[in-house]
């Protein structure tokens, strides 16, 4: 089996996991991004970043709709660098298609942060932004940018495919500026971003920090 | 009276007269709240005064030509006497009678003077007697006709 | 499998050589459609604030947030939806309700940020693009949420109704009250407009709930004459109820009236606050009218001992002499008074201050006094021949029909005015038998007078001559009969947007012989029970004064309200006069204990 | 391993054998929820020998929002925009059915134009709805012209509901009542121009798609359904259809102008995956048909909404009811409690997708191969956030 690995100082408790399930992940903390010290060299890497935004195919909620018209021939999203992809490890843009249920919330989470760095976050629909059509309900979560950092949010209900390119082409214009540091923002506040979470998943069998 | 200047004269003297007449009445009258309307009424008979003295130094163009509406609501009331305390309706009625009375007047004068800018001026105060006494009708038809 | 299944998927490469399906520039090609729900448009030049579309949002996508530009308009509550696009699902419900059409939505749906709480936009406040938008969608013609038409109020028909001084409308039953309350959308714009600021929502609500008790113990808190204004309110509510705007309002009035009609009068004591305890205060009241006995009422309610001074034989005021029985009958007038009384009022009848009691005793032995004697003397015409006998005043001839004495009209009759004076004039005349003619100055639309009553007394039978100016009366042949000299008019508009005047057209002179002339233009107040000094202490200007705050005057103990002494002259004004009077009042007897007390429930 | 032949297993519910994990000769495979596989957002828990499936289990709750709890906060007015969020591609059924159950609790008779632009807006949701899944079949098996093509034309439908309600995915037009508007101007014949390309497109689609030699190999016996699985599982809609069972509402129990229309109730033989799709496929040319009808037969005037009261206030009588109606699914009902309050006392909302995505999908996946579990359960046509609302 994997020995767990020590980091330097600050660890984390992965206290949702039982002993033997510990020794299966890494204790390390997050660490924010650190861009290339010449900025031309990290202007061409944002050029490059937001020229091939990968979507991660994970449809959790009513946005997930609109994300196959936006894929196929109508939107072609696919001529603005936008691709589908299966897993979290090849996937920079993370798309919160509405409502995010506690349960899916969870596995948000954890495809989030096994996501690669540099990493966005679109918010779909009115639903992550303030609650929307189940601000009351038991079962969803209401501000989302609560639990993770969102880049972008995108209102409507559902956003039709034209303002998802729109919001595509926005996403872009900030990468290329260097202005979307969702990522580093979750670094830097881990610690509530993960209190949030915990208030809401009751059952956290997960590790802290998925990577 | 043959001369502009004597009609124009004449005219401002008339509002003047006008304007202590009803400063008179208000002296007499029992109630504070009519003795404030007199006073109104002589105020705005100065300003008629001022008008005429600004067409007497050439400041102001009287207009002839111009249409007023006449509301013919004078022509059919009652005369009423000053008292010592007559209502709101009453000034009305009086203030509107002296307008029109003043119209005529001017208006009949021109009709015996030839044309020219004697008949001119006697026109000119007419229509401006005539704006001053649509002033009246309209607040008597606006206060008092409410319901008629 | 075959051949087929392995070549037919070639098949695809036909479709290379048609028109692709892609957009080329999707986020500028593609509006929306003309019908779109997009982001939301608000004429708030014609929003009255009602508050619908706050109510119908199932999101809580809206609040009604206050506008300054629009705070203190009349019939309007000064407040402007602001939608949160975090909550709004574009169901377009809101507009389907916008009770005055001013809420529309534009096809506009692009809103990108990264700051989640930047959603947040006052329609017609806020500068967006889509502001102007043609386009978007609109409450399709014919598509309600809320019925447009008002249920109509069962009447006698109008030759039923000239056979006797029997109530003409009838009022509404039940499932019809149910059907009109239903239709209220509780927005309150009525409330604020209201002089007495009755809590019309909720009595309507109770009406819904079929709990008429609890509707009566509201209408109470705010007006102690719930029967009689069920029936001749000049409902300044309904002409500002935003379900009007589109439809017809509310029928306020009458749904008023069906609460006092299902409470029967012996209930009224179970039902109905009763006094608090004696404070000791002596308050006199001149005039047992609306503005007198609300004051009353309110005043015994709060422990004083209350005595009313009434010159005429029984009370009611106005509302007995001047408003005829076809529209207010004596019996439900009565069940107001009664009410009044029977939690200790006391009224004298038959002392005229001034004659039977002098109004500066009332000044020494009572603590406080409130005037309301109203307007009694009608206003005359000043036109030549005015004094002739056939002339008579329209206030006499309802206050003799009112105590059973024969106004001696004759058959023909002119009535001259337009206001609801006038009206029921007419209407009277109609019912003894005559033949009636309105002479009025302005157009039919200019008259004063309710609709209503216009559109009544014009089924009755009554011919109405707009645009008519009496010049003179002359005398007739006969004694009996007298002439009018009246000519047409002609409508000028005012320049300086004043309503339009009509001028007299003197070729066009008409003269005609009645019976008799009913003069209905107007009325005055008649002060002399006050000595002129009294007159001009209180600031009487032409028989109408102004008082300050809660009715009072320039005279320490002295109160007053009613017709005389506010602008709009009709019983709600004066019940809320005496209403307010009554909280002066009890502030000046014992000003500690009230204010602590308003604090408190405030 | 449980091998579905014959009459008396198909009705087997007993529990599999247990495996024993620790022998290391099975693997457990979560696919899902994120995973590109399923249709939506829920996950099965595959047991595994080798690339066999020996066990399914279906976890959903994922996309739970508690509409049947929401709706019972909300006015009757409100909750019609409420439910359309049930099935995400498919919301007028839930619109149309909520709405109907109002108006029976309330007596509310809706005009027959009403009727008719219901019976339109239901037949184009079920062509957007098919279009839409033939793409997802075709993907689930590796296919992606076809989507391209099936997904991209159902938009030309979406823009018919967007001219037609006002929106392109939650329409709201089928409110309690009737509907919101009626016809823009020129809307007939963009429709009609829509449904002469469908109709060219869905010939194209049969060629490359039905006639492909790999599409052909790898459903065909995949996902058997038999006759006699059709009530114990509670199998309705196509799926039942594929394997001879005739049972459409549209027919059985007409509603709102089917009766008046003219179509018949397809079927199958064997309801395989290749079968199901294929019945997909004619009901989609079907639903062309009916809407071609409807476009004849709709009243072009009249009023399109009942007389209503005002709606911010709005009491039903207490009452149940239980309304149905066949979507693309099957059978999708509304259960239904008021209590005379403004608010109603219970719903309950049955869709077809509850018994096949779970029960129906587990008994299924048993036994095939993990590369086919996608097309699999794309061929059963399952929503999940109806499942679990």
């Amino acid at each position: 089996m994997f020995k767990k690995t020590l980091n330097t100082e600050d660890t984390l408790k992965n206290s949702g996991l039982t002993d033997e399930e510990q020794q299966l992940f890494s204790n390390a903390r997050p660490q924010a991004y650190e861009p290339y010290p010449i900025k031309a060299v990290e202007d061409f890497a944002n050029w490059a970043r937001a020229n091939s935004l990968w979507i991660l195919a994970f449809g959790t909620g009513c946005g997930a709709i609109e994300l196959r018209p936006l894929m196929t021939a109508r939107f072609d999203a696919n001529r603005f660098g936008v691709a589908g992809r299966p897993t979290p490890r090849q996937s920079s843009v993370f798309v919160i298609g509405g409502y995010a249920s506690v349960k899916t919330l969870k596995r948000i989470i954890r495809s989030y942060e096994q996501m690669q760095g540099p990493k966005f976050v679109i918010a779909l629909g009115i639903c992550p932004v303030n609650g929307g059509m189940y601000f009351d309900s038991y079962n969803t979560v209401n501000q989302f940018d609560q639990y993770l950092p969102v880049d972008l949010y995108i209102t409507g209900c559902m956003p039709r495919p034209e303002v998802l390119v729109a919001g595509i082409m926005e996403l872009q214009k900030k990468i290329k500026a260097g202005e979307c540091n969702g990522a580093n923002l979750y670094v830097e506040n881990f610690d509530w971003y993960k209190s949030n979470q915990k208030k809401v998943i009751k059952n956290w069998d997960m590790p802290d920090y998925n990577w | 009276m043959n001369t502009v200047d004597e009609i124009l004269d004449y005219a401002i003297e008339q509002e003047q007269l006008a304007a202590d007449f009803y400063e008179d009445v208000a002296q007499r009258v029992e109630t504070a709240g009519m003795k404030k309307i007199l006073l109104d009424f002589a105020e705005e008979e100065k300003r008629h005064k001022k008008i005429l003295l600004a067409v007497k130094t050439g400041e102001h163009e009287l207009t002839p030509e111009q249409e007023i509406l006449d509301l013919k609501i004078s022509d059919y009331l009652v005369e009423v006497k000053t008292s010592e305390n007559i209502s709101y309706q009453d000034a009305l009625i009086i203030a509107m009678q002296r307008e029109r009375a003043a119209y005529n007047l001017y208006n009949d004068m021109a009709q015996k003077v030839p044309d020219g800018k004697l008949k001119h001026i006697l026109l000119g105060l007419a229509k401006e007697e005539a704006k001053h006494k649509l002033f009246f009708e309209a607040e008597y038809d606006e206060r008092v006709l409410t319901d008629n | 499998m075959s051949l087929k299944d392995l070549l037919s998927p070639f098949f695809v490469w036909q479709r290379a050589f048609e028109k692709p399906y892609t957009t080329l520039r999707p986020t500028l090609d593609r509006p929306g459609a003309p019908a779109y729900r997009g982001f939301h448009i608000n004429i708030t030049e014609t929003c009255v604030g009602c508050g619908s579309c706050q109510t119908i949002c199932q999101n809580n996508a809206i609040d009604m947030v206050a506008v300054e530009a629009y705070a203190g308009r009349a019939g309007d509550s000064g407040l402007r939806p602001r939608f949160d696009y975090g909550r709004c699902c574009w169901c377009g419900l809101c507009v389907d309700i916008c009770t005055a059409a001013s809420l529309r939505m534009s096809n506009e749906y692009a809103w990108i940020s990264d700051d989640p709480d930047s959603f947040h936009f006052t329609a017609g406040v806020d500068d967006k693009p889509w502001q102007d938008n043609e386009l978007g969608y609109r409450r399709a013609e014919g598509y309600h949420l809320n019925p447009p038409k008002r249920i109509e109020m069962p009447m006698l028909s109008a030759q039923e109704s000239l056979k006797s001084f029997a109530e003409v409308t009838l009022g509404y039953n039940e499932e019809q009250a149910k059907k009109e309350a239903d239709r209220c959308v509780e927005c309150g714009i009525c409330v604020a407009t209201c002089p007495a600021h009755m809590d019309v929502p909720d009595y309507i609500h109770s009406i819904r709930d079929g709990d008429y008790e609890k509707g009566l113990q509201l209408m109470y808190r705010t007006n102690p004459f719930p029967a009689t204004c069920g029936r001749i309110c000049t409902r300044r509510c309904e002409s500002v109820c935003p379900v009007g705007i589109l439809g017809e309002p509310v029928a306020i009035r009458w749904l008023k009236r069906f609460i006092v009609d299902q409470v029967d009068k012996k209930d009224y004591q179970r039902i109905l606050e009763k006094p608090i305890a004696s404070t000791g205060f002596k308050v006199a009241i001149i005039g047992a009218g609306p503005g007198g006995l609300s004051a009353a009422y309110y005043l015994r309610q709060q422990g004083h001992a209350v005595t009313v001074y009434e010159a005429q034989a029984t009370g009611g005021g106005m509302l007995r002499y001047g408003v005829p029985s076809y529209r207010l009958p004596d019996a439900e007038l009565d069940k107001d008074i009664d009410h009044i009384t029977s939690i200790g009022v006391e009224i004298k009848y038959n002392s005229r201050i001034g004659k039977d009691v002098m109004f500066e005793s009332l000044l020494e032995n009572y603590d406080a006094v409130f005037m309301s004697t109203g307007l009694s003397v009608p206003s005359s015409m000043r036109i030549n021949g005015e004094n002739h006998a056939r002339v008579l005043s329209g206030l006499q001839i309802l206050a003799d029909v009112a105590s059973d004495r024969d106004p001696g009209i004759g058959k023909k009759v002119a009535v001259i005015g337009g206001g609801n004076v006038a009206m029921d004039a007419a209407r009277v005349s109609r019912r003894l038998g005559a033949e009636v003619t309105i002479l009025y100055r302005r157009r039919i639309s200019d008259m004063p007078a309710d609709e209503e009553e216009i559109h009544e007394c014009q089924q009755e039978g009554c011919t109405i001559v707009p645009q008519a100016i009496p010049v003179e009366i002359i005398d007739a042949d006969n004694k009996q009969k007298v002439c009018i000299k009246w000519g047409e008019a002609k409508m000028v508009d005012d320049p300086k947007g004043g309503r339009a005047r009509p001028v007299l057209q003197e070729d066009k002179m008409h003269t005609e012989t009645y019976d008799c002339i009913i003069s209905a233009i107007g009325q005055s107040s008649n002060l002399d029970y006050l000595s002129k000094e009294l007159q001009e202490q209180l600031a009487f200007e032409w028989g109408k004064l102004t008082p300050a705050e809660y009715q009072h005057t320039s005279m320490k103990k002295v109160f007053v309200g009613g017709d005389f002494a506010n602008r709009t002259a009709d019983a709600i004004s004066a019940i809320e006069d005496g209403h307010h009077a009554a909280r002066g009042i009890n502030r000046f007897l014992n000003p500690d204990f009230y204010t602590a007390l308003e604090k408190q429930e405030n | 391993m449980t091998q579905l032949t014959g009459h008396s297993s198909a009705l087997d519910f007993a529990q599999p054998e247990p495996v024993d994990m620790a022998s290391g000769k099975y693997v457990k495979l979560w696919q899902g929820p994120q995973h590109p596989g399923i249709t939506g957002n829920m996950s099965l828990e595959l047991t595994l020998d080798g690339d066999t499936i020996i066990d399914c289990k279906t976890h959903v709750g994922y996309l739970h929002r508690g509409f049947e709890k929401l709706m019972e906060r909300r006015s009757f007015i409100q909750n019609f925009t409420v439910v359309c969020r049930i099935a995400v591609p498919e919301p007028t059924f839930n619109e149309y059915l909520y709405s109907h159950a109002v108006e029976q609790l309330s007596g509310i008779k809706i005009p027959e134009r009403a009727i008719w632009l219901r019976t339109m807006n239901l037949e184009l949701m079920r062509l957007a709805s098919f279009l839409m899944w033939i793409g997802g079949m075709s993907g689930a098996f590796g296919q992606y012209t076809v989507p391209n093509w099936t997904t991209a034309y159902r938009d030309f439908v979406l823009d018919l509901f967007e001219e037609m309600t006002g929106a392109r995915i939650y329409h709201m037009y089928i409110v309690p009542g009737g509907v919101r508007a009626g016809l823009p101007d020129g809307f007939e014949k963009r429709a009609r121009d829509i449904m002469d390309g469908a109709e060219k497109l869905l010939d194209q689609v049969e060629r490359v798609m039905f006639n492909n030699a790999v599409f052909k190999a790898r459903s065909k016996g995949l996902g058997i359904i038999t006759p006699d699985m059709i009530d114990p599982y509670g199998i309705v809609g196509p799926n039942a259809r594929a394997c001879g069972v005739e049972r459409d509402i549209r027919k059985d129990e007409p509603y709102l102008a089917y009766d008046q229309l003219n179509f018949e109730t397809i079927t199958g033989k064997d309801s395989d995956a290749y079968e199901r799709a294929y019945l997909r496929l004619q009901e989609t040319r079907q639903c062309i048909s009916l809407i071609r009808q409807c476009l004849d037969k709709a009243p072009k005037d009249g009023p399109f909404q009942a007389d209503m009261p005002n709606v911010l206030h709005w009491k039903i009588p207490a009452g149940e009811t239980y309304v149905k109606a066949e979507c693309t699914r099957g059978e999708y009902g509304y259960y239904m409690v008021t209590d005379g309050s403004e608010f109603v006392r219970r719903v309950h909302v049955r869709g077809p997708s509850y018994t096949h995505a779970i029960a129906v999908m587990e008994r299924l996946a048993v036994g095939n191969n993990i590369a086919d579990i996608a097309g699999l359960m794309v061929s059963l046509h399952t929503y999940p956030p109806e499942i679990e609302r």
